[in-house]
């Protein structure tokens, strides 16, 4: 699997179809689970904002995954050199962000009805998102600010590891922290105590959500690939 | 202690442009090689890549000592002095503090510094602040270290610039020791340099 | 003369010259604590609440700002190529930087710190736990922010693309330092809170020269 | 049923934004990237048959 994404032609044949198939995927998976999750009875605790759990949740999951695939390509980019599993991480990072960025709001509008409040600082996983959404942004703010291509991509890379041994710890510290101050976690959402009525629904559009990132992740890289095909090509066109 | 540097087939790239390919170099102790080329050739990446901070897209440059081959890092580490364009003084420090601290930080000493400041008229001027040196008087500060901490291999990008004519031949004769006594000297130059070397041009 | 003694000497040195030495970061970190009396109002209740907490975010604000040249002068000058070719390896160097570093604004800062948070109102008992966890977060401030400014090398933007890439990283030793702090002023344990921010501390010194020196050299390649 | 499952209660102001951030938030990501790769892919091609005509 890992040598034939590793050869650029391979690739991209395999992408040709694979996106658009993860992408039906997606859309089929994400439409049960909402289907079910809408159908679900009210929770008698939460009532009816149970049914912002299964977008949020799964933003909130995914985000996690795309700074894990974010890492782990910028892993075997500084590694092996790699140029395509560059590309990879170049192109997980804006939708980690706007994951990060849609777990946040629903958590947010999640919350309000909740707590009384748009942001409650004792829900340790929130604040998790929201660091999270601060390393996504550095990430790219890094990348952005340097004009050789190859030496941003190598700066981002080193970043993104630094952030990949960190983030187990910033959520542990998070979580400590939040032990420490509130007494008892007032997160509900995710547990395995969750019934399974509720259950159901947030797989599957946990596994939708995580479809559609791998659909869209494939796209992005193969509009890198194409970038880096037409910006070389336009250089040497310029140069002949 | 390196006694031969070897370029086989090197090829380098800056960014997307690539500067030269099939570049085959062999400078052995006690030859001086001038690097000659027009501008943007690549004779400065040359020497960044044989001092270790650029990869070489293709083949290798290696290092022999008198027992065989070297490890690049070792023998970069310990065998070679590179000045270049940007002398790396602190304009705010005195010239006495940078040059021990640029002497011994390649392995030389206290007094092999003051010597050298000494033999390249210097010594006066080692209580001023760096940041009232002139452009010569700077670059003559900095190539104090190559005799103040001895080793065999010098990369030089255009030594001669900003020096007078008199400094010039001061530096010729100080090149021509080094090359007596087994060193190794690669320099990049647009005007000749003032000892008997071997011209390897770099072109694309 | 060791090489590692002649390398400390002139990193301290250029550490101390950079910025003014202790007295900047210092007095950035007293102006920024005297703001808030005057934003929240002079109530000593509630600035005794929050002295702590402030103390130290403005402490690592502080420790941040005063970083942000430590690279970038030895990249633009060609002393980090000097540095490279040296007998010791640019992770050491890296480390002997941020060393440096720390004990030139790093350590004012702490001594600072616990003043800063007796004058906002918290309790002069707590003034050593205050002093110790400023000197063991400035250690992870430093290391971090190295690294952030060794990332930021080859950017056109220096100091705020620091601070926006570092913050993040930053709240493990924000967290850790804060409760230990609070715990202290409140009677409760504190002695996890303090090993945890020792504990971070000492993975940055081990870990971060690693990142820095990968970042010198990609900027010098 | 199916409008039953619609009914949210007296929490639908905070329900119907947070599906239609999510629905926006998925918009951006399908169209930012098919424009992207349309484009570069667009543009490779073109310069893929100037190269070589």
């Amino acid at each position: 699997m890992f040598s034939a994404l590793a050869n650029p032609a391979r690739f991209m044949a395999f992408s040709r179809w694979a996106a658009p198939i993860l992408g039906v995927i997606a859309a089929g998976l994400i439409g049960a689970g909402l289907w079910l999750g809408l159908n679900a009875p009210p929770d008698y605790q939460q009532g009816e904002t149970v049914k912002i759990m299964f977008i949020h949740v799964p933003a909130a999951w995914v985000a996690m995954l795309a700074y894990a695939c974010l890492g782990g390509a910028s892993f075997v980019s500084l590694v092996f050199r790699h140029a395509r599993a560059d590309a990879a991480a170049k192109a997980a990072a804006p939708l980690g962000a706007a994951f990060t960025g849609v777990a946040l709001v629903t958590g947010s509008l999640w919350g309000r009805p909740m707590w009384g409040a748009w942001w409650v600082w004792g829900d340790a996983r929130l604040v998790s998102v929201l660091v999270l959404f601060l390393l996504f942004l550095g990430y790219m703010a890094l990348r952005a600010s340097i004009d050789d291509e190859a030496k941003g991509a190598r700066a981002a890379e080193i970043l993104a590891l630094v952030g990949l041994i960190n983030l187990p710890i910033i959520k542990y510290s998070v979580e400590w922290w939040n032990t420490l101050h509130q007494g008892e976690s007032i997160m509900r959402a995710g547990g395995p105590a969750l019934d399974p009525v509720y259950l159901m629904p947030l797989l599957l559009a946990g596994a939708g959500y995580s479809a559609a990132f791998g659909a869209l992740w494939l796209e992005r890289i193969r509009a890198e690939v194409w970038r880096r095909r037409a910006t070389s090509l336009a250089l040497r066109v310029a140069l002949a | 202690m390196i006694t031969a540097l070897n370029v086989e087939d090197l090829a380098l790239q800056r960014g997307e442009r690539v500067l030269f390919r099939h570049l085959h170099m062999r400078v052995a102790a006690g030859e001086a090689v001038a690097l000659a080329g027009s501008n943007g050739a690549g004779k400065t990446s040359l020497l960044r890549a044989v001092a270790g901070f650029i990869r070489p897209v293709t083949g290798r440059i290696a290092f022999e000592g008198a027992a065989g081959a070297l490890p690049s890092d070792d023998a970069r580490r310990a065998g070679c002095h590179l000045v270049g364009h940007q002398d790396g003084l602190k304009p705010e420090r005195r010239a006495r503090d940078e040059l021990l601290f640029q002497a011994r930080w390649h392995g030389g000493t206290a007094s092999g510094a003051l010597n050298a400041a000494d033999r390249l008229g210097l010594t006066r001027l080692l209580g001023l602040e760096v940041r009232v040196l002139s452009a010569g008087q700077r670059r003559r500060l900095a190539l104090a270290r190559l005799i103040a901490s001895p080793r065999p291999l010098w990369l030089l990008d255009e030594p001669l610039a900003p020096l007078d004519a008199d400094s010039r031949v001061l530096l010729g004769v100080i090149m021509a020791e080094h090359v007596a006594t087994g060193g190794l000297i690669v320099a990049a130059v647009h005007d000749p340099l003032p000892i008997v070397a071997r011209t390897v041009g770099i072109a694309p | 003369m060791s090489v590692l003694a002649v390398l400390a000497r002139r990193e301290l040195s250029l550490a101390w010259a950079r910025g003014g030495g202790a007295l900047l970061a210092v007095g950035f970190f007293v102006a920024a604590a005297v703001m808030l009396p005057l934003a929240l109002g002079p109530a000593p209740e509630r600035l005794a609440a929050v002295s702590g907490g402030v103390t130290w975010v403005v402490l690592s604000l502080a420790s941040l700002l005063s970083l942000d040249r430590m690279f970038e002068r030895d990249f633009e000058d060609g002393a980090l190529d000097l540095l490279a070719l040296g007998p010791l390896p640019l992770e050491i160097v890296a480390a002997v930087k941020c060393l440096a570093q720390w004990t030139v604004s790093g350590a004012p800062l702490a001594i600072a710190a616990p003043v800063v948070a007796v004058g906002l109102g918290a309790p002069v008992a707590s003034a050593a736990m205050i002093l110790a966890a400023a000197g063991l977060g400035g250690l992870a401030f430093a290391f971090l922010g190295g690294t952030g400014a060794a990332l930021a090398l080859a950017s056109r933007r220096g100091g705020l693309l620091i601070a926006v890439v570092v913050l993040p990283l930053l709240t493990p030793p924000v967290i850790f330092g804060g409760a230990a702090i609070a715990n202290f002023t409140g009677g409760l344990p504190w002695g996890a809170a303090l090993s945890l921010l020792a504990a971070y501390a000492l993975a940055c010194v081990a870990l971060t020269p690693f990142a820095m020196a990968g970042a010198c050299r990609n900027a010098q390649s | 049923m199916t409008l039953e499952a619609l009914s949210a209660g007296k929490y639908a102001a905070y329900i119907w934004p947070a599906y239609a951030v999510s629905l926006l938030g998925f918009a951006w990501m399908i169209i930012d990237t098919l424009a992207r790769a349309r484009r570069w892919k667009r543009k490779a091609d073109r310069l893929e048959g100037e190269g070589e005509p």
